[in-house]
């Protein structure tokens, strides 16, 4: 019998535990129900169930996201032994509300004016692997992650692959970078696998930086042990010894989470020396990120975890062999290891068979804006906008129309709503002016003003700039103020060719990713509602000059 | 090589502990530059210049170096906040859903703009890149406190609330403050 | 120094002709022994290399027509170097437009005027104009140190001076506060210059300054005449000693 | 009649600058005289003609534009003028003009009419003065330029060589010849 085995055994003891109860109440404490008080509420309950007796038939548990943000605070009650009662989600409970929750499920009633139905496509058409705890398990308790197969994974590798094995698995299973570019995870393991040297570290870069993007904070918040499970992996396939988690400081509920998982898997053994009584030693530790958007930027991110101003510098050298102190690193985003135990568990054939051809597997969105069901959801690679916005979003409010979907934040693009067929894959959006990006998805109406949305995210690109090179430093500048010209009806054709020529240069000029990616909005907007710039033009429409010769 | 512990705080104020401990914690290597940095300023409000030396001095790390990065990052502000703090979220789903507007009505009743506190230290306003209560849209965090849906009107209101609530008694607790990003 | 062995010697072609050159050697390096012009802001030899100005941008044919940092990127077997095009020029041309149209880059009156590496470039690549509206900072300028002046808003902020007081005099006064736009050069807490107690008043970061920003006090327009042959002296001399 | 007819019309216009430019023009001494054979200079500080004329085939315009005199001489400048010359530093950059561009015009005009004056400090109000623009802007910034001439002051032997080129029918290119501060 192995060490997991015994950690499995205790779990499960602790969940046969939790069959006794008639019922499952679970309170989503994540982030955005937490802002509406979800917590106070799962004390009400904590306190309301106890005052009844009813504590030996219904749980209340607190857990991770549930993906309808926008209905938040968020409560499912689950049958457990007593099935009298079907599956029920009660949607923007207030704390008022829990005796008469409470009243109703001790009579084996719905509260009707609070329940939201789940048998619409929000639900239905969503595929989780990355997701498939959050809203289920308590993201504070390890035992339940445990119970629910965690560290299973993790334990097999160690005990019955080789580092090559895990490489080779990941490798087949066809997983690409969840941060944005898509790049092979298994081909990245081995390169640093490959790379010579004693140290290596392994590094989680959960700085979503993105604006309106809040897919790893939710998977941190709701499942904290995938992710350490994932980063344990690859530390072995790779053989690093030590990790880091760079998590951005304005997530305090995320890192909470993280620190209190940390804890309890060093307390298991999970981490720490002669790991599940291997060889093998890891550990894993937080730095906090401080709020600068460059810092998604794999060098710019390792020199902040370094204690350095967030600066990226020129690759290569590649930090696959020259990273973290000058040592193979490795580098990928939450999601990304998030899928990692899984495909082990299931194989990479089971999560291959997922997706597209050269996309497999699954994509988390943050789907934000004028649209219905805010919120986070995980579809197979490969389903389209069209069913991502209008099935399981809900389409825009009513009155009115879908105008286009940013998707990449600041970095990606707009994609324009004649394209509603789009399938989405990392191909497929590159191909559409935008690009995947870590899965913020802006839905845009026809209230918005294409040029007002360019300026936005200029702006956001222009205080990001990290400052090093100067065509990002002093072109951002320009771009803005040329583009806040265009919007203020100021600017002439001759403007929006500076504009254009700007927007060249820093594209392929500028050192990192964040620079050259920088006139993305500019370009994406202008290609296909070029026709809202020329408006705004004081020599209008193509054909006049600014300034007769 | 010095010995690092023997470098005295600035003041024997208690907070002085936490920001020894976390640099204890990392061996008072240079790299927990940014961790200690994000301790002095939960445990202080903001960084002021003898924090920056102190820190500097401590995990021998030039003071110019440690002024660069403290002013890198826009999470650490330099200047003590207002009683009140007023971040408007910016995210692009608040930005979509009016977020400019929110800006607009703080500085029409109180004559600041993003990063700026009242004359009488009342009320400072910030702007977050997102908070991530984006089914909320637009956001305010107002003294470390959630509040979806604003609308301008609604948001005077609360605010003045707040500023009321307290008059000039205590002010809001620092801990709010991490979840605030000043730009 | 040994000879390399033919395993680390690369042959490559730039702008359509032979070369080669050690594997741990740059472009630049390259670019440099055979008296090809390749215009630089940032990089001076002596220092670590930042690739930041983006102004020895070269184009890698034979890597899809990618452009790369001339000072940053090392040989390779069978690369194909283009050092000049209509395309390239253009890039070279505008990154100084914007340089110029990031501060107070008045020629006529700067004491830098004539021995300023910004303003050889911008005629050796023929700008003749700004097409950008200058940024119009205003940036402290610090008069405080009783032998050199810092004029920030004639900064070009290559980071030189914070390199080579970090990386050769060991003292690391400067650095750089802010980020995009708003960065500037500061010395120790962003305090006078002159009251600096970690400045050694060497004049290494005045010396090797490629333009009118940091420069002794005193000087009339045209007057600054800047001296950095010490810089690679001392680089050979560190590794002579290793 | 006929011969003149064939000579090349040139103004030269002085907006804001230290006629410095104007100084270079006149360095180019005996050349000016060979120059006069081909060119005839229609309007110019140096000559006595109050309007712009309604046709010229060569400006060459010194100084940059501070005013809301230079700003409706330019448009109408360019509006009546084939070529366009920006010569100078001034006209090219705007140049030492620009320094006061940090600061707002009306700070200025109080610091040179009302702090650093002793007896009966008070404001221009006289309609016929020109105002101060808020920002000093090079001529490109207003209107197109053909021509850009570096240079505080561009040498004589430079503005010889624009006015040659562009009498030989070709665009004048002189960045190798002058500089900007040159």
């Amino acid at each position: 019998m192995t060490l997991y085995d015994d950690l499995r055994s205790m779990a499960d003891t602790e969940h046969e535990k939790e069959r006794r109860y008639g019922y499952c109440l679970r309170v989503c404490t994540a982030a955005a129900c937490v802002s509406q008080h979800s917590d106070s509420i799962k004390k009400a309950f904590d306190a309301e169930v106890k005052a009844r007796g009813l504590d030996e038939q219904i749980q209340v548990k607190g857990v991770g996201c549930m993906g309808l943000c926008a209905a938040g605070p968020l409560v499912m009650i689950d049958p457990v032994r007593d099935n009298t009662l079907g599956p029920t989600l009660y949607e923007k409970v207030t704390v008022e509300d829990v005796p008469e929750i409470v009243d109703a499920l001790a009579q084996k009633q719905v509260v009707e004016r609070l329940e939201r139905k789940m048998d619409i496509p929000f639900f239905q058409r969503q595929v989780r692997i990355v997701l498939e705890n959050s809203g289920i398990i308590d993201p504070e308790n390890v035992d339940d992650y445990i119970a629910a197969d965690g560290y299973q994974a993790f334990s097999h590798a160690l005990t019955s692959m080789s580092p090559a094995d895990v490489v080779k698995e990941i490798t087949a299973s066809g997983l690409r970078g969840r941060g944005g570019g898509g790049y092979p995870t298994g081909l990245k393991w081995s390169t640093v696998a490959k790379a010579s040297g004693d140290v290596k570290y392994v590094i989680c870069n959960a700085d979503e930086g993105d604006p309106g993007a809040f897919m790893d904070r939710s998977v941190l918040e709701s499942d904290p042990h995938r992710v350490l499970e994932g980063m344990c992996i690859a530390a072995y396939a790779i053989g690093a010894s030590k990790g880091y988690v760079y998590v951005r400081a304005e997530y305090p509920l995320a890192i909470d989470r993280l620190k209190t998982a940390l804890k309890q898997a060093k307390r298991k053994n999970l981490l720490g020396h002669s790991i599940l009584n291997t060889e093998f030693d890891f550990d894993i530790e937080i730095r906090l990120g401080a709020g600068a958007f460059v810092c998604g930027e794999e060098t710019a991110l390792m020199a902040s975890v370094e204690g350095r101003r967030g600066q990226p510098r020129p690759r290569p050298p590649y930090p696959s062999d020259h990273g973290l102190w000058g040592k193979p690193t490795l580098v990928n985003n939450v999601e990304s290891y998030a899928n990692v135990a899984t495909i082990l568990r299931k194989g990479a054939d089971w999560f291959a068979g997922i997706g597209t051809e050269k996309s497999k597997g699954t994509k988390v969105f943050a789907l934000a804006g004028q649209i219905e069901n805010t919120g986070l959801i995980e579809v197979p690679m490969g389903v389209t906008l069209r069913e991502i916005v209008y099935d399981i979003g809900g389409g825009t409010p009513q009155g009115t129309e879908l105008k286009a979907i940013q998707t990449g934040g600041p970095s990606g693009g707009c994609i324009p709503a004649d394209l509603i067929d789009l399938p989405v894959d990392y191909e497929s959006l590159v191909k559409a002016g935008s690009f995947m990006g870590s899965g913020g998805m802006i839905i845009i109406d026809n209230t918005a003003d294409m040029v007002n949305v360019a300026k936005y995210f200029m702006d956001f690109c222009k205080s990001e700039s990290c400052g090093k090179c100067i065509p990002c430093r002093v072109g951002t500048a320009h771009m803005y103020n040329l583009i806040d010209k265009i919007d203020r009806g100021q600017a002439t054709h001759a403007d929006l060719d500076l504009l254009l020529s700007l927007c060249d240069l820093v594209a392929n000029t500028s050192l990192c990713g964040l620079g050259k990616a920088s006139p993305n909005a500019i370009l994406s907007t202008l290609r296909v509602f070029r026709n809202e710039y020329e408006a705004k033009l004081l020599d209008g429409h193509v054909g006049a000059q600014p300034e007769a010769k | 090589m010095r010995n690092q512990t023997n470098i005295a705080a600035p003041s024997d104020d208690k907070r002085w502990k936490l920001v020894e401990a976390t640099m204890r914690r990392n061996g008072y290597r240079p790299d927990a530059l940014i961790e200690t940095l994000h301790t002095v300023q939960e445990s202080f409000g903001y960084l002021d210049d003898e924090s920056l030396q102190y820190v500097a001095r401590k995990l021998r790390v030039a003071s110019s170096q440690v002024y660069g990065v403290a002013t890198f990052y826009h999470f650490f502000t330099l200047k003590p906040q207002g009683k009140h703090v007023c971040a408007v979220c910016t995210g692009t789903a608040c930005y979509i859903k009016g977020a400019e507007k929110l800006i607009e009505e703080v500085h029409d009743n109180y004559g600041i703009t993003p990063g700026q506190t009242t004359p009488d230290g009342e009320l400072s306003l910030v702007t977050v890149r997102c908070v991530g209560a984006c089914g909320l849209a637009p956001a305010v965090v107002l003294d470390g406190e959630t509040h979806g849906n604003m609308k301008p009107g609604q948001m005077s209101k609360e605010l003045e609330t707040a500023i009321n609530k307290t008059g000039s008694a205590e002010p809001v607790s620092h801990t709010a403050i991490p979840e605030v990003m000043p730009q | 120094m040994t000879a390399p062995t033919r395993s680390h010697i690369k042959t490559l072609k730039i702008d359509g002709k032979d070369y080669s050159g050690h594997e741990e050697e740059t472009i630049l390096d390259i670019a440099r022994q055979n008296d090809l012009f390749l215009p630089t802001l940032c990089q001076i030899d002596g220092l670590s290399v930042a690739g930041a100005c983006r102004l020895c941008l070269v184009e890698v044919k034979t890597w899809n027509n990618r452009l790369v940092p001339a000072c940053t990127t090392h040989v390779e077997e069978g690369i194909e170097v283009l050092t000049h095009s209509e395309r390239i020029d253009n890039y070279r041309r505008m990154i100084l437009e914007l340089l110029f149209s990031e501060g107070n880059h008045v020629c006529a009156v700067c004491v830098s005027n004539g021995n300023c590496e910004l303003q050889a470039l911008a005629q050796k690549l023929g700008m003749d104009h700004v097409r950008f509206p200058n940024l119009r900072p205003v940036r402290v300028v610090d008069m405080t140190h009783d032998r050199f002046v810092l004029d920030r808003n004639r900064c070009v902020l290559c980071a030189r001076c914070v390199r080579v007081c970090d990386e050769i005099e060991g003292a690391h006064t400067w650095d750089i506060t802010g980020r995009g736009i708003d960065a500037r050069i500061i010395s120790d807490l962003d305090t006078p210059w002159g009251s600096s107690d970690t400045c050694t008043r060497c004049g290494k970061c005045v010396n090797i300054y490629p333009v009118g920003a940091l420069v002794e006090k005193g000087s009339a327009i045209g007057e600054m005449v800047k001296h950095h042959d010490f810089l690679e002296y001392i680089a050979e001399m560190r590794e002579a000693r290793e | 009649m006929s011969e003149q007819k064939t000579k090349v019309t040139v103004a030269t216009v002085w907006l804001d600058g230290c006629s410095g430019c104007h100084m270079s023009l006149i360095d180019m001494d005996e050349r000016l005289i060979e120059l006069a054979q081909y060119i005839d200079v229609v309007y110019s500080p140096l000559v006595d003609r109050k309007d712009y004329p309604e046709a010229v085939d060569v400006a060459l315009v010194e100084g940059a534009i501070s005013s809301s005199e230079d700003l409706e001489k330019i448009k109408k400048i360019r509006a009546h003028t084939k070529i366009l010359i920006a010569l100078g530093d001034c006209a090219v950059a705007a140049n030492v003009p620009s320094i006061r561009n940090i600061f707002k015009a009306s700070d200025i005009l109080s610091r040179g009419y009302l702090e650093n004056v002793t007896a009966q400090p008070q404001l221009p109000n006289d309609p016929t003065i020109p105002t101060l623009l808020p920002v000093v802007r090079p001529i490109h910034e207003i209107v197109p330029v053909d021509v850009f001439v570096q240079g505080c002051p561009p040498s004589a032997d430079t503005i010889y060589t624009v006015i040659t080129e562009l009498l030989a029918g070709r665009m004048p290119v002189v960045t190798e010849l002058t500089r900007p501060g040159a």
